[in-house]
């Protein structure tokens, strides 16, 4: 049996209504090509790629369109073939905006000429499979989007001795990666070969919440016939056990130190979406221009785990699923507990969209301005063992430094206090708003040092 | 400082957008307060059965009188009503509890006064007092109307010759009256005593009396998550070990655990007073450290201060320290290495 | 008698004060005193607007570090000569700057686009959803530069818009430095011609956000001389070290997003300041 | 055992802030933040020891010799108000950010009435040298423990939301009142 129970467990946590039975049990379903696909610059977290075609210009499905805006940065890829209608700034999922190019397909969907597989793979060199990734526009598909290629280059002196794959999601509604693993399983661990390659390390642990035991059993039985140190770790279904951290800490017993890397415990984590789409652009030579998305909430008609091109509206991923059936009052990019809110449908889907979730009025809680009652079940929450009343209050009064000194820098903002807080306080936006003044007051002060 | 949604928003269809997270436990301050009044309803009963319509007159009265000083206060500050929460109903519940039954209803609403506008809404309201106003309303009744406050009814006595006797003092007060004039202890153990105090066949505040009804309303917030079982774990436990060590070293003198833990106001505050969230520290480590001050401290006013009572002085006493303990009982940071050991390497 | 009291006083003061003077050698602190000295000539209320913490500590950086003097904005003119006189430089003088928020799109004319849930702070808002107005550049209004205010000088009008009152402001530049959308410019209190708009969008999308936005229609630069006024963009900007009619060019503006703030704008109501603060 | 009365007494029963209202101003003043609250409970230690033992020997080696008692205050005064300058140009010296923080409260510890206070006491309650210098440590501790713990629910206070009126030193003081309320609860512990 290739399993092993977690042996460790942060404490903290939550355990929230998961609401995965609305799309747990539905094959993945490819969605046709939108009329209009708007691809954003920004799939990733760094530096927004650079645009590489021009309004007008034919494009091909996986041609390059936007080349790395820096080191931390990513490719973008046109995801069907048409013709390029706008390059014009767009608002992004997140809040912010981004320029987007506008493809209006063509209907052919004809793949760019120059794709070649690497079926193998395995006589490759670490390097050569590095560009390979790198080339293929892959950032990290979990919700961050870091780019992965960058991941995979662990600067010299740091060893990376254990790989592990993140199968928890552990957000709410979401089951994007659960029907991955059950229904790509096989091409998941050819994946997980590929980074293991890369990295040269021997240990790999796939990390699954029980909430998911066919996923277990889906990934177990790919991993039987290796011989080197792999196993599925079977996690408590608990929120946040996916989070890098916590993650870690439930596989290895390893706590990555206050504002390190997982690498400085020799850990990496990927995610099981960016495995597949590791192999995808290793083996089959295929950019990443498409994702599966969870359509889902209890108001829409036909919810569905949704694999659809990058830059498809959210409007038309709804249509999709056949549109809503009564009212919707709050529009989720990503999960429950760590997506963004959208005031529109008008945000098109990235490389980081795992959801695209709609609330009920009804289960809509809206934060209010209670003062804090100390009943301390934020801090028993708190997965990073914080005080977030005790912050919370600080911040209110505007007394940053003292934030400071509580180590708010290591919130990673789970929302595990706001979800707890009987008094609705808007917790993680407080931990926001310091950490955000925290890192404006120390560039200004690098900025006073330098001049 | 947030702002609620607007009603006269332009446009009908507007969506509600915020930062994550976007599910919510469903907890609310309303239902924490209304299981805390659900569990007092128990120690209620109790002490209408043993004080009868006196129990009703201050419990009834003070509740009324505390909604309406935390409306008032309220108007008078410009702010919203906020009587919502039902934080003045828990506040007035437990005040009369901490009230001899003879106490006239008049002085009962001062000490509401002193609670709700005092302790409470100068400091901003729930959230923002630093002591339990039910417990500074009856500490500043006991000190204003020291003669009302310990008037009591008659009560049998299981007295040590055998002969039941009638007395109008409180099982704790007689024990220190008569240690210190006579010497000696006033009773006689056995498991009629017990079942007496467990029930709630004493003299006392109205609602302290009755260990038993206090018990089954702690199990109910114990099983509702409103408390855990640190600060009165701790707090019963160390009155416990503390009044045990006394009676080994001197069992003439000092009354046996038990009595300690069943007598008194001990159950009533440790269970409602002690737990109160507002006044009580954050961390699992603080409340113990909470629960174990207050023992040490009841016991040390119990044993040696000048009053037979001592629960209400030790919680507000620990009240003060509460923001002190906080900080020294912060969980270690994730990924933060303990301060000595940075030292140590 | 009175010897004896004379002597035991002075006795006891003799050796206290002999302790005191082995201490003072002993223990002596050497300190610039033209530190405290020029301390005593700053203001004093300590608004940090220089970029120091306090009074005190703007005066050690100019004594200690050699720090510009001119960065005291809230004493003005004449602090400015009379720390130029201390330092022994000279002093140039500059007329007084006030801050004005550059943005006129209150709830009237500026719709909202989403119905906002959180910390009522300018920044925390902007990083929800880009902020709840429809136009991307405007005063959200939660009024995060009136919390920084030191002298309390802004406002937030009942429609939801910043307005700065010029007679009160002392020029600290706070408020600037806490926009998030950075609407807010110290400009010469004299100038009375504004645009009132950021929004560097097109006239079409402007004109879909905002009823009294810059459309970037251009009339007002024609309207004065060497180049007064300039377009950033689809932006009118006023160049504030030249001259304008303002009465001339105010009327003329189509989107009516250039005003004239003379008179200004009418004294904080005491009432309305409390209220905010 | 009568030394541990004593200090018992001074630093819980008869609490020189809480009890006898004695040093209001510093309690007041330098309560904001903790590692302040400290440095202040240091200098008020050192100080009222000090001039405790000081002023016992002035009073019952000089003053009394002379029978010039009516000097006390005087003298007294002069006393601690060198011991004032000496902690001051001490901290200075050694810890100028502390001196900063402190700021005006350092030399007003002169005027803090609990030091004048003590010593006063220390002579009408007829107390010997040693009982004098142990009375005068045991005062400040008391001291030191009243501000410590105001300092922690200062903390919290300054957070709080209270009426206009009431912001700032007003709320501190009924703070105050309510805590040697909860300090009442230590009377007649010690006879």
């Amino acid at each position: 049996m290739k399993r092993e129970p977690a042996k460790f467990k942060v404490n903290g946590g939550i355990h929230p209504a998961y609401n995965k039975q609305l799309t747990a049990e539905k094959a993945i379903i490819e969605m046709p090509v939108p009329s209009l696909l708007r691809v954003s610059m920004l799939q990733h977290l760094g530096a927004p790629a650079k645009v590489e075609v021009a309004k007008g210009d034919t494009v091909s499905r996986g041609q390059l369109i936007g080349e790395h805006g820096g080191f931390i940065s990513v490719r973008v890829h046109a995801p069907t073939s048409g013709t390029v209608k706008a390059i014009a700034e767009a608002p992004t999922a997140t809040g912010g905006s981004a320029i987007a190019v506008d493809i209006e397909p063509d209907g052919e969907d004809r793949w760019v000429e120059d794709i070649t597989p690497h079926p193998d793979w395995e006589s490759l060199e670490g390097k050569k499979l590095i560009s390979l990734v790198s080339d293929a526009g892959i950032a990290g598909m979990g919700g961050a989007g870091f780019p992965t290629h960058v991941k995979l280059s662990p600067p010299p002196g740091k060893v990376i001795d254990t790989l592990i794959i993140n199968g928890a999601e552990c957000e709410p509604y979401l089951t994007a990666d659960h029907r991955l693993m059950v229904e790509r399983a096989e091409d998941i661990w050819n994946g997980i070969r590929i980074i293991r390659k890369i990295l040269g390390c021997a240990t790999v642990r796939v990390a699954i919440e029980d909430n998911k035991p066919d996923a277990i059993a889906a990934m177990e039985a790919v991993m039987a016939e290796d011989t080197g140190d792999s196993a599925v770790v079977i996690l408590k279904t608990e929120y946040p056990q996916g989070a890098e951290k916590q993650q870690i800490f439930a596989a290895l017993g390893k706590e990555v130190p206050s504002g390190g890397l997982p690498m400085d415990v020799g850990a990496l984590v990927e995610n099981v979406g960016t495995t597949l789409a590791i192999f995808e652009a290793v083996v089959k030579g295929l950019p990443l221009t498409e994702r599966v998305t969870t359509v889902t909430g209890f108001p829409v008609k036909a919810p569905g785990n949704i694999l659809a091109r990058l830059g498809t509206s959210y409007a038309d991923l709804l249509a999709f699923c056949e549109g809503l059936q009564g009212k919707a009052a709050k529009v989720v990019s990503g999960g429950p507990m760590m997506g963004f809110a959208q005031h529109s449908l008008d945000a098109t889907t990235t490389k980081t969209t795992s959801g695209l979730l709609f609330l009920r009025p009804d289960q809509v809680r809206t934060f209010s301005s209670m003062p804090c009652i100390s009943c301390g079940r934020c801090v028993q929450a708190c997965p990073m063992y914080l005080m977030p009343a005790e912050l919370s209050q600080m911040i209110e009064a505007e007394d940053i430094e003292a934030a400071e000194e509580l180590n708010v820098l290591d919130c990673i903002e789970c929302g595990c206090c706001a979800f707890e807080c009987p008094a609705h306080r808007p917790l993680v936006q407080h931990m926001k708003q310091a950490k955000a003044g925290i890192m404006a007051k120390r560039r200004e002060e690098k900025a006073k040092q330098k001049s | 400082m947030v702002e609620e949604q607007k009603a006269e928003t332009p446009e009908p269809v507007l969506n509600v957008v915020s930062t994550s997270p976007h599910a919510h436990s469903g907890a609310s301050v309303q239902r924490i307060m209304l299981d805390v009044v659900i569990a007092l309803m128990p120690a209620l009963a109790a002490a209408v059965w043993f004080f009868g319509w006196d129990a009703l007159r201050l419990t009834l009265s003070c509740v009324i009188a505390c909604v309406a000083i935390e409306a008032l206060c309220r108007k008078a500050m410009g702010r919203d009503l906020g009587i919502g929460d039902l934080s003045a109903v828990v506040t007035g519940i437990l005040l009369a509890f901490n009230l001899p039954p003879a106490l006239p209803t008049w002085m009962a609403v001062v000490g509401c006064v002193f609670a709700v506008a005092i302790a409470k809404q100068l400091f901003g309201g729930i959230g923002y007092n630093p002591f339990n106003p039910a417990l500074i309303g009856r500490v500043a009744l006991l000190i204003s109307f020291p003669v009302a406050m310990t008037k009591w009814s008659e009560w049998t006595i299981p007295s040590p010759i055998g002969i039941d006797a009638l007395s109008t003092a409180t099982p704790l007060g007689l024990a220190k009256t008569n240690v210190m004039s006579a010497g000696t202890l006033p009773y006689h153990f056995d498991g009629g005593t017990m079942l007496q105090l467990l029930m709630g066949d004493q003299n006392g505040c109205i609602g302290e009396v009755s260990a038993l009804a206090l018990f089954i309303g702690g199990a109910y917030m114990l099983w509702r998550k409103v408390i855990s079982w640190h600060t009165p774990g701790c707090y019963l436990g160390t009155v416990a070990a503390f009044s045990c060590i006394l009676w080994i070293v001197n069992p003439e003198k000092n009354l046996p655990p038990h009595f300690h833990l069943l007598a008194g106001g001990l159950m009533l505050g440790a269970i409602f007073m002690a737990t109160d969230m507002v006044t009580s520290p954050v961390t699992r480590k603080g409340m113990m450290v909470f629960g174990v001050g207050c023992g040490v401290l009841t016991m040390v006013i119990r044993r040696w201060g000048g009053y037979p009572e001592g629960v209400s002085f030790a919680i507000l006493l620990m009240n003060s320290i509460t923001p002190l303990i906080n900080r020294a009982t912060a969980p270690r940071v994730f990924g933060h290495q303990r301060k000595n050991k940075e030292k140590a390497s | 008698m009175i010897l004896y009291t004379t002597l035991a006083i002075g006795g006891i003061g003799l050796i206290c004060g002999s302790a005191l003077a082995l201490a003072a050698r002993f223990l002596a602190v050497h300190e610039d005193p033209r530190v405290e000295e020029l301390t005593a000539i700053l203001p004093g209320v300590n608004c940090g607007g220089c970029g120091y913490a306090g009074c005190g500590d703007y005066a050690k950086a100019v004594v200690l570090d050699g720090i510009e003097i001119t960065l005291c904005a809230p004493g003005g003119a004449e602090t400015l000569a009379n720390m130029a006189a201390f330092m022994g430089v000279e002093a140039e003088s500059g007329e007084k700057q006030v801050a004005i928020v550059l943005c006129g799109g209150d709830s009237d004319q500026a719709p909202r686009q989403f119905q906002y849930n959180g910390v009522a702070d300018c920044t925390a808002a902007h990083a929800v959803g880009g902020g709840d107005k429809k136009c991307r550049y405007g005063c959200l209004g939660y009024s995060s530069c009136a919390r920084a205010c030191p002298v309390g000088a802004i406002e937030i009008t009942e429609k939801n818009l910043a307005v700065v009152h010029p007679e009160l402001c002392i020029s600290c530049g706070k408020c600037v430095r806490t926009c998030p959308r950075h609407l807010i410019k110290m400009v010469p209190e004299s100038r009375h011609a504004h645009v009132m708009c950021s929004s560097k969008d097109k006239g079409p999308i402007v004109k879909k956000a905002c009823k009294v936005g810059c459309i970037g229609c251009r009339i007002c630069t024609k309207q004065v001389e060497d180049d007064a006024i300039t377009m950033d963009g689809f932006l009118a900007i006023v160049n504030y070290d030249k001259p304008i009619e303002s009465a001339t060019v105010a009327p003329k503006c189509p989107g009516k997003c250039i005003v004239d703030t003379d008179p200004p704008p009418a004294p904080v109501e005491e009432e309305k300041v409390e209220a905010e603060v | 055992m009568e030394y541990i009365l004593i200090i018992l007494g001074a630093v819980l029963v008869n609490n020189f802030v809480l009890t006898r209202f004695l040093g209001i101003c510093p309690f007041l003043g330098v309560s904001k933040k903790l590692p302040t609250a400290l440095g202040m409970c240091g200098a008020v230690v050192f100080v009222m020891t000090s001039a405790s033992a000081v002023t016992w020997v002035v009073q019952n080696l000089v003053l009394e010799k002379l029978g010039i008692g009516y000097l006390q205050t005087i003298a007294f005064i002069l006393v601690i108000a060198s011991f004032v300058q000496l902690v001051d140009i001490a901290m200075k010296k050694f810890s100028p950010k502390l001196h900063a923080a402190l700021g005006i409260f350092l030399p007003l510890i002169t005027t803090n009435c609990a030091v004048l206070g003590v010593s006063v006491l220390n002579i009408q309650l007829e107390y010997g040298f040693l009982k004098a210098v142990i009375f005068g440590f045991a005062a400040s501790l008391g001291f030191s423990l009243a501000l410590i713990i105001f300092t922690g629910l200062r903390e919290k206070i300054d957070r709080a939301n209270p009426p206009k009126a009431f912001q700032g030193v007003a709320i501190a003081l009924v703070t105050a009142g309510l805590l040697s309320l909860a300090f009442m609860g230590f009377a007649s512990l010690v006879k």
